[in-house]
């Protein structure tokens, strides 16, 4: 496949894939707690209400940020899809999340506004350990690529174990599971209501939640990455990966902001950086 | 079951130091309450100690009932002063946090007072 | 573990049949001795008005002279002290709840007149009044 | 630092029941608590003057939609002792289970809420699946869910026979091994433990001087049961109140995991002396003279004051229910604790509005 027809297969198929997840979580997680959980295609009959429902808004210029939110995000993908710069894209991803917590800071409720500080805490929390991953990937793979990475013939996940396991643990925030589920849960039961997300309604919600569908596809793409030479135990991983965090999802209570980022630094550095210390003496 | 219960008549300016004394002895406080009959309201403070009920009965004219607070010494009273000042129309002077009759949220002012009273009051009410 | 309790019930569960019935789609298991609808037979019912003397939250009206017996869906609490009052056991708690009231309407039943009026169809919602 | 001030309830996804707490916040560090309450005051006192004082059981049962029954049956413990009714001893029995049972369900609806409340949807849903079946059991014995109309001046409404109690017991059986798994996980997951310990530390003299009851003061290791006065039958039934030294907010949920087993184990010892005989007598006349009859709820010691003058209705119902005594204790907490930690500040007290307000 050319890095365009790539690019055009993920910004058709990443939110149908991303939807069908969201419904498979909620699927499981519905079996988990004993529920018969909704229909699969429950996401998609969620977005395409909210797309219909009334815009009721704050302040107008809020759901531009989210506009802004969803197209970065897109666009980051698009960057990972069609093999570009691993580092351009973890700071664009990073710029997607700013425009996210300046759509919350916008409205001016008390519940968003502290949904956005702990959503920055937990950048600061996960942006080291993405970043080292990035890195680790390069020093490991010789090139920031992605292209280059994945086409190499041994896969990255032997020099890189630690990295791998420091990135499962980072996106369990990423994700937004519980226990690191502060700023927004995947429901309204939380002391800040639904925390960053509480003012918007309408279709500014349904691009926040196409926003995770692409972020989602985006994240388990990078899984995919660390397994590249052997392409089906690289999806198998993805999957993997993914009801892993299912699990974990339902079988932690939420831990408050301080337990988040000193655990997420602790592995940072044992993990992360202790990987990348090794692999720099070999 | 039956337990022993004591009711002591007492006059409202010796309430507080009786209180002090019973919360020396180690007594908890349960419940503040109060009945209209008739003309007066009677209030009740009923306090407890290894499981026996001792309750104080203040007699007031409904028209004027004032009491002082006893959330000086039982901080917890607070919230039943508020109660009976909401309810009754008892004016309890001095409570440690007075939510000056927006404690509870009634259509009719003072609804469980005496018919007097409830009709006195203002009809905006609280 | 201690940790892994919970992800040991997740995955049992996971794994196993759900716990809750698919409702509205599947019946609801009856428990016997349940307190549900109240149902009146008004063929051996004599309109001695005892039901409505005993009910607490008078949902129950009762016309002796015209017959009639009516009973507000919203106001019963099912408690069933109609039922162990009426002298004729005309009244009986059955273990289904009825289908839902949405309408503050009283379900009025009209017993069979000596005199040779035609009996109005049975149950027919009339507006409360 | 800038200060804000958040608006918490009186409709919250994480409040069960309309209280309204302003919370005033640094950060997310509480600073101030300003608790109000009033939205659902029902006026259900002001209704013994149109109610007789048989009919009445219905209203005090409905004075609380969790802890019903034994509200029903502390408002006829009050009268039965104004009147000098000797209620039979098999009634005594019943209602004691009855009140077990009732117990059984509001602590894991409370189990349930405070894993909501930390965010813990898995275990609120898995305490919510065993609770389903209490109610099953509830249901099958008294006829209603939560509201058991079976209390009545006198006695009891409904009896339990022989095949039936065979059959409650066996499933309190399956309760108790379902039971058991969720406890262990909120005693022992570590992430339950990371938010519960250590949070809202209650003393013991605090507990008692800011007049707690129920699981919040046996929390602080005050030894507080109001079962020990032996209303009902447990004068004759052995138990111990389950207390713990530590008084934060993993032991008052730590108590009422123990009292779970505990209902269990008074339920079974209730059923094996159940005595034969007549389950109510009859009344007759209107009482007259005041009782204040005093039961402990599952949220802890409700205080019944009824006063009556000869007639068919009553001249006074007051009721102090036990979150209405353990709101001062949730004042004196709040201030200090993290934004996060509100829910469960909250929650461990378990708070019930519409009863406090009636």
């Amino acid at each position: 496949m050319t890095p365009f027809v790539r690019l055009l297969v993920y910004l058709v198929a990443a939110p149908l894939l991303g939807g069908l997840l969201a419904g498979l979580d909620r699927k499981i997680s519905g079996r988990m707690q004993a529920r018969m959980g909704p229909p699969l295609w429950q996401p998609f009959y969620d977005v395409w209400k909210l797309w219909r429902k009334e815009n009721i808004v704050v302040r107008r210029s809020q759901n531009y940020y989210v506009f802004f939110f969803l197209l970065f995000v897109i666009f980051t993908g698009a960057l990972f899809f069609a093999g570009f710069d691993l580092l351009l894209m973890v700071f664009a991803l990073t710029l997607a999340g700013i425009f996210f917590v300046l759509a919350a800071y916008k409205a001016s409720s008390p519940y968003s506004f502290i949904g956005a500080e702990r959503e920055l805490i937990q950048m600061m929390a996960y942006e080291p350990m993405v970043l080292l991953t990035a890195v680790g990937m390069y020093m490991a793979g010789g090139s920031f690529y992605v292209h280059d990475l994945a086409s190499r013939s041994s896969s990255l996940i032997w020099p890189l174990p630690g990295v791998f396991l420091g990135f499962l643990f980072v996106l369990v925030i990423k994700f937004r599971k519980s226990p690191f589920d502060l700023s927004c849960s995947h429901h309204a039961h939380q002391e800040l209501v639904r925390g960053i997300t509480t003012e918007f309604s309408g279709s500014a919600l349904a691009m926040i939640e196409v926003a995770h569908w692409y972020e989602n596809v985006l994240l388990l793409g990078w899984v995919y990455l660390f397994f590249s030479a052997w392409p089906v135990l690289g999806v198998a991983a993805a999957l993997a990966v993914f009801l892993l965090m299912i699990l974990v999802d339902n079988t932690c209570a939420r831990l408050k902001w301080q337990t988040t980022l000193k655990s997420a630094w602790i592995v940072t550095l044992v993990l992360g950086f202790g990987n990348l210390l090794v692999l720099s003496f070999l | 079951m039956s337990e022993a219960q004591t009711y002591l008549p007492l006059s409202p300016d010796a309430l507080v130091a009786k209180v002090r004394e019973l919360h020396a002895e180690g007594y908890r406080l349960v419940q503040i309450g109060a009945t209209t009959l008739g003309e007066t309201i009677e209030l009740n403070y009923s306090f407890d100690r290894a499981g026996t009920l001792l309750n104080l009965r203040l007699q007031l004219p409904a028209a004027a009932a004032h009491v002082p607070s006893i959330s000086s010494v039982y901080w917890c009273a607070f919230l039943y002063e508020n109660e009976i000042h909401d309810l009754f129309r008892v004016h309890v002077e001095g409570i440690a946090v007075d939510y000056q009759g927006k404690f509870y949220q009634t259509t009719v002012p003072f609804p469980f007072g005496t018919r007097a009273q409830t009709a006195a009051a203002p009809a905006a009410g609280n | 573990m201690a940790y892994f309790r919970m992800t040991q019930m997740a995955l049992k569960w996971a794994i196993s049949k759900p716990a809750t019935n698919p409702y509205p789609f599947a019946p609801r298991v009856i428990i016997p001795g349940s307190r549900g609808l109240l149902t009146f037979n008004k063929d051996t019912c004599v309109y001695c008005s005892v039901c409505r003397k005993k009910c607490p939250t008078g949902a129950i009206g009762v016309n002796r002279h015209q017959k009639k017996w009516a009973i507000d869906r919203l106001r019963c609490i099912s408690c069933g002290y109609c039922v162990e009052a009426c002298p004729k056991d005309s009244l009986a708690l059955s273990t289904s709840h009825g289908s839902p009231a949405v309408t503050k309407d009283r379900e009025i039943y009209q017993g069979e007149m000596p005199a040779p009026k035609a009996p109005a169809a049975a149950p027919a919602p009339v507006p409360a009044g | 630092m800038a200060r804000t001030v958040i608006p918490f309830g009186p409709q919250h996804p994480v409040l069960p029941e309309p209280i309204m707490l302003d919370l005033v916040v640094e950060d997310e560090k509480v600073v101030e608590a300003i608790p109000k309450i009033g939205f659902v005051h029902r006026g259900l006192e002001k209704l013994v003057e149109k109610k007789d004082f048989h009919e009445f059981v219905f209203v005090a049962e409905r004075v609380c939609g969790i802890c019903s029954f034994i509200h029903g049956q502390t408002y006829c413990q009050a009268v039965e002792q104004i009147m000098g009714v000797a209620v039979p001893p098999r009634a005594h029995y019943l209602r004691t289970i009855w009140g077990e049972l009732s117990r059984l369900h509001s602590h894991l609806l409370w189990l349930g809420l405070l894993a909501d409340g930390f965010g813990f949807e898995s275990l609120f849903m898995h305490s919510w699946r065993v609770r389903e079946k209490v109610l099953n059991i509830i249901e099958a014995t008294t006829g209603g869910r939560v509201i058991f109309g079976t209390c009545k001046v006198g006695g009891v409404r409904r009896d339990i026979d022989t095949a039936a109690m065979q059959s409650l017991l066996a499933q309190l059986a399956v309760i108790e091994k379902d039971m058991r798994e969720i406890v262990d996980v909120f005693l022992e997951d570590n992430s339950v433990k990371r938010r519960l310990c250590g949070v809202g530390v209650l003393a013991k003299d605090d507990a008692y001087q800011l007049g707690c009851v129920g699981p919040m003061a046996r929390a602080s290791g005050l030894t507080q049961d109001m079962r020990q006065l032996g209303y009902a039958a447990f004068g004759e039934l052995t138990f111990q109140p389950i207390t713990r030294p530590e008084g934060d907010s993993f032991a008052r949920c730590a108590v009422r995991c123990g009292e779970l087993f505990q209902s269990v184990d008074l339920i079974r010892q209730a059923a094996a002396r159940l005595p034969t005989g007549e389950i109510e007598v009859k009344v007759t006349g209107n009482p007259n003279g005041e009782f204040a009859a005093r039961t402990e709820q599952p949220r802890g010691e409700v205080v019944y004051y009824v006063k009556a003058n000869g007639t068919k209705n009553l001249q006074r119902f007051r009721v102090r229910t036990p979150t209405f005594a353990n709101i001062p204790a949730l004042v004196k907490l709040l201030p200090g604790c993290d934004l996060a930690d509100v829910p469960i500040l909250v929650l461990t007290i378990d708070p019930c509005i519409s009863c406090t307000e009636r």
